[in-house]
């Protein structure tokens, strides 16, 4: 669906090596008095990958996915998104991300394509009408464009927060456990949808469901107890031995 | 935070903390001083003129002697402490959006705990001495209505602590507040006064042209308390610092 | 199809926001029917204190007093939904993640809120003079338009502050109210003395003048506080 | 004592209660909020001393798992 790269007016891509990795992590930490939300995490993400990050309830996955969204600061460390600084340029980072969540981030009472106008002015996007209706086809919702977002059911929902988290043709986005809620079919739609609008943008999720995750992803990560327990590339991980991991760290629920 | 700058810390702690006993002690014997000096070096200031003269003393005396102004000695020293009180708080509010460290949170609600100790004994005192002034138990006087501001204020910080449960969140919120609180009380200290309440206008009490010998009690009462107050503070943080680290403790010994 | 983007100027982003905010309203008309109903409703418990009064009591002197009682519950109520419905989906954190200056949700969240008071306002003002204004006021009556403008302005501003704060906390409503009176007093007493000296009609030049200045200092040093510490508020 | 000088001290003997009440309750103020904090320190204290007996119990498990080691 997006054929050539983003021509945005003014982003600054660093020298080509800084390019390559799309999350460069360097002893990122999350911590409040004696609370390790996240505690120094370190890995390089290169551009194009989907990484699945899994890990028991508590382990600070989402506020790991809340810091390299710029939704939350870290405490320490420096996170390098796209090879801009999030610390010193959030805005800029920001024009390059797409979000996700659980949660739709629509206007119940405001109309499909209302809520994407309003999401793709806000980005800045030069032809919004164009845009919103490309999106609204992408996603097969432009027969219901006049009707509120409170009366679509659980699918469009998500189909239709997938079309404004996309609006900014973002190079990386986060998914916050994009499962919840949602039966089989809307679940294939789902997967059919985010494969279609794969090109070459980087993905980040975090989920609960082992098979799904390992299904979508290049990279996985487990995390427990904000600290990196496992994190490689999907060639060199071998099936049992990761899901016996898995099991230690999930399984026992430790929190 | 490095090693040494983490030690320089802890050891100025303790230096306060070593001298926290001996500070409180000065206070009290500072203050005990003044009160008494209060009773007997300052004269009483004079009311209502009497009808006719009477030597008292080496002095021609011609109107009432007012023994309830014998009050300002403290009331007007600890006002003034739990407004200092509200500063610091308003500092270490600052200090903790700048650097989100959960230490100067910390520091924030032990001082305005402090602010809300002194406060209250500002409304007594005040309660009491504008009770024999005016005979009646309330007036929406300017200064009196500052200070009930003040304590519905502070009220207010505990009850804002109290409904938020994340950390930082409730240390943001908290910080913000007390910053906003500290800007708004010289305000409303200065509209009680010179906003003649509509139909009948204030009374101008100058209660501020002090005699040398009543400045002496005044100013010493002034020093014990905030030395009183330093001590109260510094011992209450150290009660506040042994929650955390046993908090600290328990977690560990959780897993 | 590469799409251009153009970095969106803080006035697009500000209209953008408020136009949302006005269409979402004329659309549901949530708030202004149940801030417009509140207010109705306290002018009927005004009518149960006021009407056995005897008839040589002169409500017209405590008028500015009860009228501002009405305007600041309105208003508590309305700060309260105005952030209700951000929070619903998760819509604010969609907010924060757009490229823009956060001091730019609160100027239209704030400017939102203040069109909002400012029709309920101008409801309530002429049904309070129609219920319970029997003796007419003084000449100076139309003066009252100022310290209302300058209140809500205030109200507005420092009410946007404290709701973002509260929205997320439990028991939201009392909460704001808690925060919000105390520190809403001054600009409160300001007003009101201005109000009362329009309406009756008292010594215009001085105390008149004198609150205003007073209440307009009260909203910029807050506005200006406001202003600053709310990128520190939403993303708390 | 005659009229005049009766009058300059009319307001002593009457405004006596209220001083003492007001620095009374000044007092009264400092003393609760003394209290409070002990309080909450003793209610500290004895959580530690819960921690101290768990820890002593997890030793002393640690040492008799090691002497069967």
């Amino acid at each position: 669906m997006r054929s050539d790269r983003l021509s945005a007016s003014n982003t600054q891509v660093d020298t080509q090596g800084a390019c390559r990795y799309a999350l460069r992590l360097k002893d990122v930490s999350k911590t409040f008095g004696n609370r390790h939300a996240v505690d120094h995490m370190d890995f390089d993400l290169p551009r194009g990958a989907f990484l699945s990050i899994f890990g028991p309830n508590g382990a600070g996955k989402t506020t790991l996915l809340r810091m390299l969204s710029t939704l939350s600061r870290p405490s320490a460390g420096s996170i390098e998104l796209l090879g801009i600084d999030i610390k010193e340029h959030p805005d800029q980072a920001r024009r390059h991300i797409g979000f996700i969540s659980h949660q739709s981030m629509l206007y119940g009472d405001l109309s499909a394509e209302e809520n994407l106008m309003i999401a793709a002015r806000l980005y800045g996007v030069v032809h919004p009408e164009q845009r919103v209706a490309d999106m609204l086809d992408a996603v097969e919702l432009s027969h219901r464009r006049l009707d509120l977002a409170r009366t679509f059911s659980r699918g469009m929902t998500q189909r239709l927060s997938i079309a404004r988290a996309l609006i900014n043709d973002p190079d990386i986005v986060f998914l916050d456990e994009p499962y919840s809620g949602l039966d089989p079919h809307a679940v294939e739609v789902f997967d059919e949808l985010i494969a279609s609008v794969r090109a070459d943008r980087t993905f980040v999720m975090v989920s609960h469901d082992l098979d799904k995750g390992l299904a979508a992803c290049t990279h996985a990560l487990v995390m427990a107890r904000g600290r990196r327990v496992y994190f490689s590339s999907r060639e060199d991980l071998d099936r049992d031995s990761f899901s016996d991991l898995y099991r230690r760290t999930v399984g026992m629920g430790v929190s | 935070m490095t090693q040494q700058m983490k030690r320089a810390r802890e050891s100025a702690g303790a230096r306060c903390d070593r001298y926290a006993p001996l500070i409180l002690g000065i206070g009290a014997i500072l203050s005990t001083l003044g009160f008494i000096l209060a009773f007997t070096l300052a004269a009483p200031v004079n009311g209502a003129a009497v009808d006719g003269t009477e030597l008292i003393g080496d002095q021609m005396v011609s109107n009432q002697l007012l023994f309830s102004q014998k009050i300002f000695y403290f009331h007007m020293p600890v006002a003034i402490t739990s407004f200092v009180a509200i500063g610091v708080a308003a500092f270490y509010g600052i200090r903790f959006l700048m650097t989100h460290r959960a230490c100067y949170d910390m520091r924030g609600r032990v001082a305005s705990e402090i602010a809300l100790v002194f406060v209250i004994m500002v409304m007594c005192s005040g309660e009491m001495w504008e009770r024999f002034e005016w005979g009646v138990w309330w007036t929406w006087e300017p200064r009196l209505t500052t200070y009930f501001i003040l304590m519905l204020l502070v009220f207010g910080y505990f009850i804002l602590r109290a409904a938020v449960d994340d950390p930082e969140r409730r240390a943001t919120y908290a910080s913000v507040f007390s910053i906003v609180t500290f800007v708004d009380v010289p305000i409303c200290f200065m509209i009680t006064r010179l906003v003649p309440s509509g139909v009948h206008p204030t009374i101008f009490r100058s209660d501020s042209g002090l005699s040398p010998d009543m400045l002496i009690p005044l100013l010493l009462a002034m020093f014990g308390m905030f030395c009183i107050a330093f001590g109260v503070y510094r011992l209450r943080l150290r009660c506040a610092q042994l929650d955390v680290r046993l908090e600290a403790l328990k977690e560990r010994l959780d897993d | 199809m590469a799409i251009e983007i153009q970095t969106p100027s803080t006035w697009q982003q500000y209209r953008t926001l408020l136009g949302k905010d006005l269409r979402r309203e004329f659309r549901t008309r949530e708030m202004l029917t149940s801030m417009g109903m509140y207010a109705l409703l306290v002018l009927v418990v005004y009518g149960a204190a006021l009407s056995q009064t005897s008839h040589s009591f002169d409500i017209l002197q405590m008028s500015g007093g009860l009228l501002w009682a009405v305007i600041i519950f309105t208003s508590l109520l309305g700060l309260n939904r105005s952030f209700a419905h951000e929070k619903e989906n998760g819509c604010l954190d969609g907010l924060l993640l757009v490229p823009l200056d956060r001091s730019v949700i609160f100027l239209a969240k704030a400017t939102s809120n203040f069109l909002f008071m400012i029709v309920v306002e101008l409801i309530t003002v002429p049904l309070f003079a129609f219920f319970f204004l029997s003796t007419s006021p003084a000449d100076t009556w139309p003066l009252i338009i100022t310290p209302l403008l300058i209140g809500t302005v205030g109200i507005a501003g420092i009410g946007t502050l404290l709701s973002t704060i509260t929205v997320n906390t439990r028991g939201k409503d009392v909460l704001l109210a808690v925060l919000f009176i105390p520190l809403i007093f001054p600009l409160l007493y300001a007003c009101v003395s201005a109000t009362t000296v329009a309406l009756v009609g008292g010594d215009v030049e001085a105390i008149y003048m004198n609150a205003l200045l007073l209440a307009g200092g009260y909203d910029v040093v807050m506005l200006l506080l406001s202003w600053v510490l709310y990128d520190f508020v939403v993303s708390a | 004592m005659n009229t005049v000088l009766e009058q300059i001290y009319a307001t002593i003997l009457p405004s006596a209660p209220f001083v003492i009440a007001a620095y009374a309750l000044m007092w009264c103020a400092l003393v609760v909020y003394v209290i409070y904090m002990t309080v909450k320190l003793k209610r500290t204290e004895a959580q530690m001393a819960v921690m101290e007996e768990s820890l002593k119990k997890i030793d002393a498990e640690k040492n008799n798992a090691s002497d069967r080691a």
